[in-house]
């Protein structure tokens, strides 16, 4: 063997042990490293460059009719605001919103829950998510008409639609991929049937639930504001589809875009002080998420 | 000390006067099925576990050892044979048989380790929240992880994920305890820490220990009969007693017999010569 | 020039075009002048979506309602400048319900719900509040709102016709109000459109954008001439007009019933306007219009074609 | 220590090890198991149970007007197959919706990468999918006509607006959730930036990934349909939409039906054809989903 | 048989006239950070690995082994200190060092045994197709696994993943290789003939090795020096020799000796008093 391949003998050491003392050896973070963790400042910037970037385009388009500016946007919304006109009909549509997203993830919990505990109950979610998921709103509604009449049920009904199906699909694939090792620890401890779900399932499913939860929310508004506009006002006591709708047929554009940006300002919010606060205090301090 | 001189070997164990085992393996073959094929696991293992047992599965790497342990726990129904708890055939898992798995990955990551440890003796509604905590700190406290009751198991490292684990089962005090090479992520102060709490543990309560390990040292210190099972498919290839053996038999000569004995057992004597030798030499030095 | 870009939506009042696009009318007409046109059809469904793609240039020619042109119109004054070409004809409008209690306007109850294509904006909803104006004074003009509700022309039509839903009226337009009254015999007309503007008036017109007047005269002179010509052709042959109509529309309407709606003597196919300065003088007063219309003249293109319209 | 709870000293054996003769090691599964475990008799007949329903709620409900019955339903779907007229519709549709998927799929890959290599990357995407995510079709419709006049590249750009964001969403949840060794090993091994995305995130993540893809084709069916009623037909040529709402218009209930179960047969056919065979040939047969 | 004694004990290890180390850790200080908190996994960690070294840290669970063997691979930035390669400091993981992972779920699960094997020879770029696949084979026969070439990753038991992940980094022949408690999950018969085929390979390319393990015998065995470190947060304790060790010597009263003067630097002396006895018995005996 020569002697250059043979690594150097060196001499033995030994350190006597001694406590720390110059280190604290759990320490809290620093103020604006916090600050600068959540990223609101961040997020901030990348709206104004948004913002920016629209006013810019709307003035080289320069047809106000079809894309006003930002700046004519946030007066329509100032003064919508301000005349009470907007939040009495944000106020409609949450109402109808929230208990169409509620049942509809009252009943993507049952069905996938159905879906992981018997084999018929997994056969019928595939077939009927495959089935109904693709129909678009429009086409529930004579049956919508039918079977709810007018007014808030119909609509919950068509949200429900919207926000079941996508859900239960990530929930179910959430659930089918949660390691096989937790899964039987938890039914080691005695737990089956609900309390697995609840206890084992669910929690370790949740990333894919959040995300699932997020395309609901989404889906629920998209569905909504196009289902007012279709059948969901009496009277004019509509919610905020109805008032984009109503205003975009008077040509009102400033108004339907202050409209849809209260839809943005809301999906902002929801998903910052929603979504964003329950990933972060679940699944990224549980280390199942980055 | 025990010491005393292993019995000479029968090809087949009597029952002759034995009182009814707890956990009966009766000619058990397990498989596994994918879409495309089946693999054998093990292939018609037989013995029997009697109350109080230290129970040891030895064995090569993919012999079985796991997959026996997990059909015991209820989880892997045997294709062939029965295994029966009482008298009664299992058929399904549940807190009676508190299970340490091999893998890293058995601790819920949404509970710290303080929750994971109290977690079945609430799912199994043994104790109410406050003893249930009571407990769990005390366990904690034995495997040395008391100043990590409230981190998450993802803040751990390989070896605190696995005593978080075995501070779980311990403080259920299950009638049956299984464990799959628990110790293995140790280092050698805290395995052996470990095998001691095992032992007090053990002769406190008296429970029914099924234990798999890869080490034969620890099987011959933990266990009382040790169940050798031949590679891939597992059947099995002898049964023995090592009751004899204690915490403090590891350098005794009986021990080193045992465990060369043991070694040929487990391994074509031919083809492990150079490591038998090995053994040989430092049991002679 | 020697282009045009047309969009119609769906129903019977867009016959005119039909006939123009079987018939090859505006190419025929563009022929006399030495043009060669080039002309393209398309179908969209809602006024919103004919607006946005009459203001973002994707369609030169726009068919919609007499509201819609006045919305347009008054939205546009000043820089687009956006008025009428022409009408498309008179049809009336009938509320249609199932009720045998309601017969007239004042029946109307608590229970009742108008199905109109859009609550308070539609024509329809601004005829229903005109009649209400007049029978219960102008304060009172929104008295019916509360009962309408927003439902598409045909799942309108569905519930009247079939019953057994919430809505039992509907204040449609051809061909699903004579379908509401041939298919239910309960069904029954309890206010016409005419009878509020005081006469025949037109329903559907088509509008442009004052920039493309001007730079293609002669492919704008071409098209009104041929809608002038295709008006002449259905009154002169309906027959084969209602078979332009189910050829052109892939439909598989009634040709009985389509026929039937085609030779009432209340539809009129002619291409000047014709009493609707009605409407919009009333839409200005409640708000919708912000200009006040003195004349027709204002909101139409000043053409021969057009000439003597009201 | 008593008696009783002292194990009993048993005789120690040995046994010869003796090769396995009786038994192959691996055996393949038997047809009939085969069969069952494709499930496609299961399937059928749920959906031969979900046809009955219709066919009992329709006649109960006796009003053919706003829901005819499954026979009816059928015979219409046959008569609108055999003349050539659905055929025709269906291709016009699948060409718009494949190629609006497509640039979806594309899109959602580009701004996950960027997500996951990137912070700022991460915060547009966060940002975005917040923003757009819940705003409706109709709302793009104004911008889509000035961008891109009539036509097929308007219904290809919501298309991929309702392609992009949950399909986003999912795949980005799915990367980040990727287990923190597997990434290591993939960078150990100097994979960096598209390779590692390629070779690791992607496969790892593929559960949600599917998920995404399933919930994004519902969901580009469902507008596209919705949109080409909008956009109806030029010179005479629309899609499956167009024919459901021009038949809606004309009160053919039963071919709007016909429509709408041409819709959800090829909903079947896809989940079935496409998506578990996917799912089959990876997730499930890589151990990563049940 | 090398078993010439250790040499006398200095306090601080002398650099002079020798070379240039291939690895150099300095004052290296690692922390994990969370949202909330800031753990300290290393405090002012110090060594120096030279070319050719088979260099062991050993220490008790979670005293930072893992998270220094990660600072060197380079998925880990020291928050203090400097970790150094060739004299430049080391700002990422590559394809230069390769990592065994202590973690069971380090095989992609989409790849086969075979692929997997022959996944970062491909991914480095090292060698072709068919060349890869020869070399996987031939690895796999030598760990055993060669009939589970085409098996997915969950299809085999925990040491068979294992042993999968040692056969994909020895395959790449590396400068340096990285391992995490390699053989935890593995039989002694197995251990023995994976710490055989580690040897051989060192033998024939001399490469660098860092090597973890909780194993006082096996640092002994596998290494030529071993670095002591201090329960959490690991501090240096010691840095020995152990080049005069190898596979055979495990008998051996020199390898005894040097066992329980390692377990009793390691641990507390009185704390661990049992525990030691036993050894020293078990020496004895
Ligand atoms: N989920 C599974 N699917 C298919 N085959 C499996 C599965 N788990 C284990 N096997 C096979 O069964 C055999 C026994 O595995 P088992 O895990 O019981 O071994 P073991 O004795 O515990 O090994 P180790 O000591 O390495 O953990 C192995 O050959 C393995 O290939
Ligand atoms: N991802 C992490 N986040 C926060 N803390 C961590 C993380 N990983 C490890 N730690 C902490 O760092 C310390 C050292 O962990 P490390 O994994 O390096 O230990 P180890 O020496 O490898 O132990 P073992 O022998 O048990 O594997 C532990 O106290 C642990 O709590
Ligand atoms: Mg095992
Ligand atoms: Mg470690």
């Amino acid at each position: 063997m020569s002697a250059i391949l043979e690594p150097p003998v060196r001499s033995e050491y030994e350190r006597p042990p001694e406590p720390l003392r110059d280190v604290a050896l759990e320490r809290p973070l620093k103020g604006w490293e916090r600050v600068w963790q959540h990223g609101w400042l961040r997020k901030g910037l990348l709206l104004a460059a948004l913002a920016l970037l629209w006013e810019a385009a709307a003035r080289w388009q320069n047809n106000d009719l079809l894309l006003p500016t930002f700046l004519q946007t946030m007066r329509a919304l100032w003064e919508g605001v301000a005349s009470g006109e907007l939040p009495g009909n944000v106020a409609t549509s949450m109402g109808v919103l929230l208990q169409g997203y509620a049942a509809g993830v009252a009943l993507a919990f049952v069905l996938t829950s159905l879906a992981i505990s018997t084999r018929i109950g997994r056969d019928l979610l595939e077939t009927l998510t495959s089935m109904f998921n693709p129909l678009p709103a429009i086409a529930l509604l004579p049956l919508a008409l039918l079977w709810f009449g007018l007014g808030r049920f119909s609509l919950i009904f068509v949200i429900v639609h919207s926000v079941l199906w996508p859900l239960a699909l990530n929930t179910y694939a959430g659930f089918r991929g949660v390691p096989e090792t937790l899964r039987m620890a938890g039914r080691n401890y005695g737990l089956g049937g609900l309390r697995l779900v609840l206890q084992i399932l669910v929690p370790a499913a949740l990333p894919a639930i959040v995300s699932g939860l997020k395309i609901g929310w989404a889906f629920a508004w998209r569905t909504l504001i196009a289902a007012e506009l279709v059948f969901g006002a009496t009277s004019g006591k509509g919610g905020l589809g109805w008032y984009i709708f109503q205003n975009r047929n008077e040509l009102y554009t400033d108004k339907v875009f202050a409209g849809l940006a209260l839809v943005i300002l809301i999906g902002l919010l929801v998903e910052n002080a929603v979504f964003r606060t329950i990933e972060r205090v679940t699944v990224q301090r549980w280390g199942m998420q980055r | 000390m025990n010491t005393r001189k292993p019995q000479s070997l029968q090809v087949v164990g009597s029952h002759a006067g034995l009182p009814e085992p707890l956990l009966q393996v009766q000619d058990v073959s397990l498989e596994y099925r994918s879409a495309a094929r089946t693999v054998r696991a093990t292939h018609r293992v037989s013995f029997d576990v009697h109350r109080g047992d230290r129970f040891v599965l030895l064995g090569p790497s993919g012999c079985g050892k796991s997959s026996l342990l997990k059909a015991a726990a209820g989880f892997i129904a045997p294709v062939e044979g029965r295994i029966a708890l009482n008298g009664e055939t299992v058929s399904g898992p549940g807190p009676d048989r508190v299970v340490v798995f091999q893998e890293f990955d058995q601790l819920p990551p949404w509970k710290t380790v303080r929750e994971n440890v109290m977690f079945p003796l609430l799912a199994s509604r043994r104790l109410g929240r406050r003893d249930a905590e009571a407990r769990a700190l005390h366990w904690l406290e034995k495997v040395g992880l008391a100043p990590f009751a409230d981190a998450y198991p993802h803040t751990l490292s390989g070896g605190m994920k696995q005593r978080v684990a075995i501070a779980r089962a311990l403080a259920m005090q299950p009638e049956v305890l299984l464990m799959d090479e628990p110790f293995a992520a140790l280092d050698a102060l805290t395995r052996r820490k470990m095998q001691e709490e095992l032992q007090l543990l053990w002769e406190e309560l008296r429970f029914t220990l099924l234990f798999v390990t890869h080490s034969i040292e620890e099987a011959l210190v933990v266990g009382n009969r040790i169940l050798l099972l031949s590679p891939h498919p597992g059947q099995v290839r002898a049964e023995l007693n090592s009751h004899q053996f204690n915490l403090h038999s590891a350098g005794s000569d009986a021990f080193q017999r045992a465990t060369q004995r043991i070694h040929g057992m487990l391994f074509d004597e031919a083809a492990a010569a150079p490591a038998v030798q090995a053994l040989h030499r430092s049991a002679a030095s | 020039e020697g282009k045009i870009r047309v969009a119609e939506q769906f129903g019977v009042v867009y016959l005119l075009l039909n006939v123009a696009q079987e018939q090859k009318l505006v190419e025929k007409q563009g022929r006399k002048d030495g043009l060669d046109i080039q002309v393209e059809w398309t179908k969209l469904s809602g006024g919103a979506a004919v607006n946005d793609a009459l203001l973002s240039g994707a369609i030169d020619i726009a068919g919609a309602g007499v509201g819609p042109l006045l919305t347009i119109w008054d939205r546009t004054r000043g820089r687009q400048n956006v008025k009428g070409v022409a009408s498309l004809g008179n049809y009336p409008y009938y509320l249609v319900s199932n009720n045998p209690n309601v017969k007239t306007i004042a029946d109307f109850s608590e229970k009742d719900r108008i199905a109109l294509p859009a609550v308070t904006v539609s024509v329809q909803a601004r005829i229903l509040q005109m009649a209400a104006a007049r029978q219960f004074g102008e304060k009172a003009f929104n008295r019916f709102d509360k009962l309408t509700q927003a439902v598409p022309h045909p799942d309108a039509a569905a519930a009247v016709i079939a019953g057994g839903t919430e809505i039992n009226a509907h204040f449609g337009n051809p061909p699903y109000q004579d379908q509401e009254l041939a298919q239910n015999k309960q069904a029954h007309i309890v206010l016409n459109s005419y009878e509020v503007q005081g006469g025949p008036s037109s329903a559907t017109v088509l509008y442009a954008t004052e920039k493309f007047r001007n730079d293609n005269p002669k492919t704008y002179r071409a098209f009104t001439a041929a809608l002038a010509e295709a008006a002449q052709f259905i009154k002169a042959n309906p027959e084969a007009a209602a078979d332009i109509y189910l050829k052109i529309n892939k439909s598989n309407l009634d040709r009985a019933l389509l026929l039937s709606i085609i030779k009432s003597p209340q539809v009129e196919f002619k291409v000047a306007p014709q009493n609707t300065l009605g409407l919009a003088q009333f839409l200005h007063r409640v708000g919708a219009i912000r200009n006040k219309p003195e004349s027709w003249k204002d909101y139409f293109f000043d053409d021969p074609v057009t000439a003597g319209g009201s």
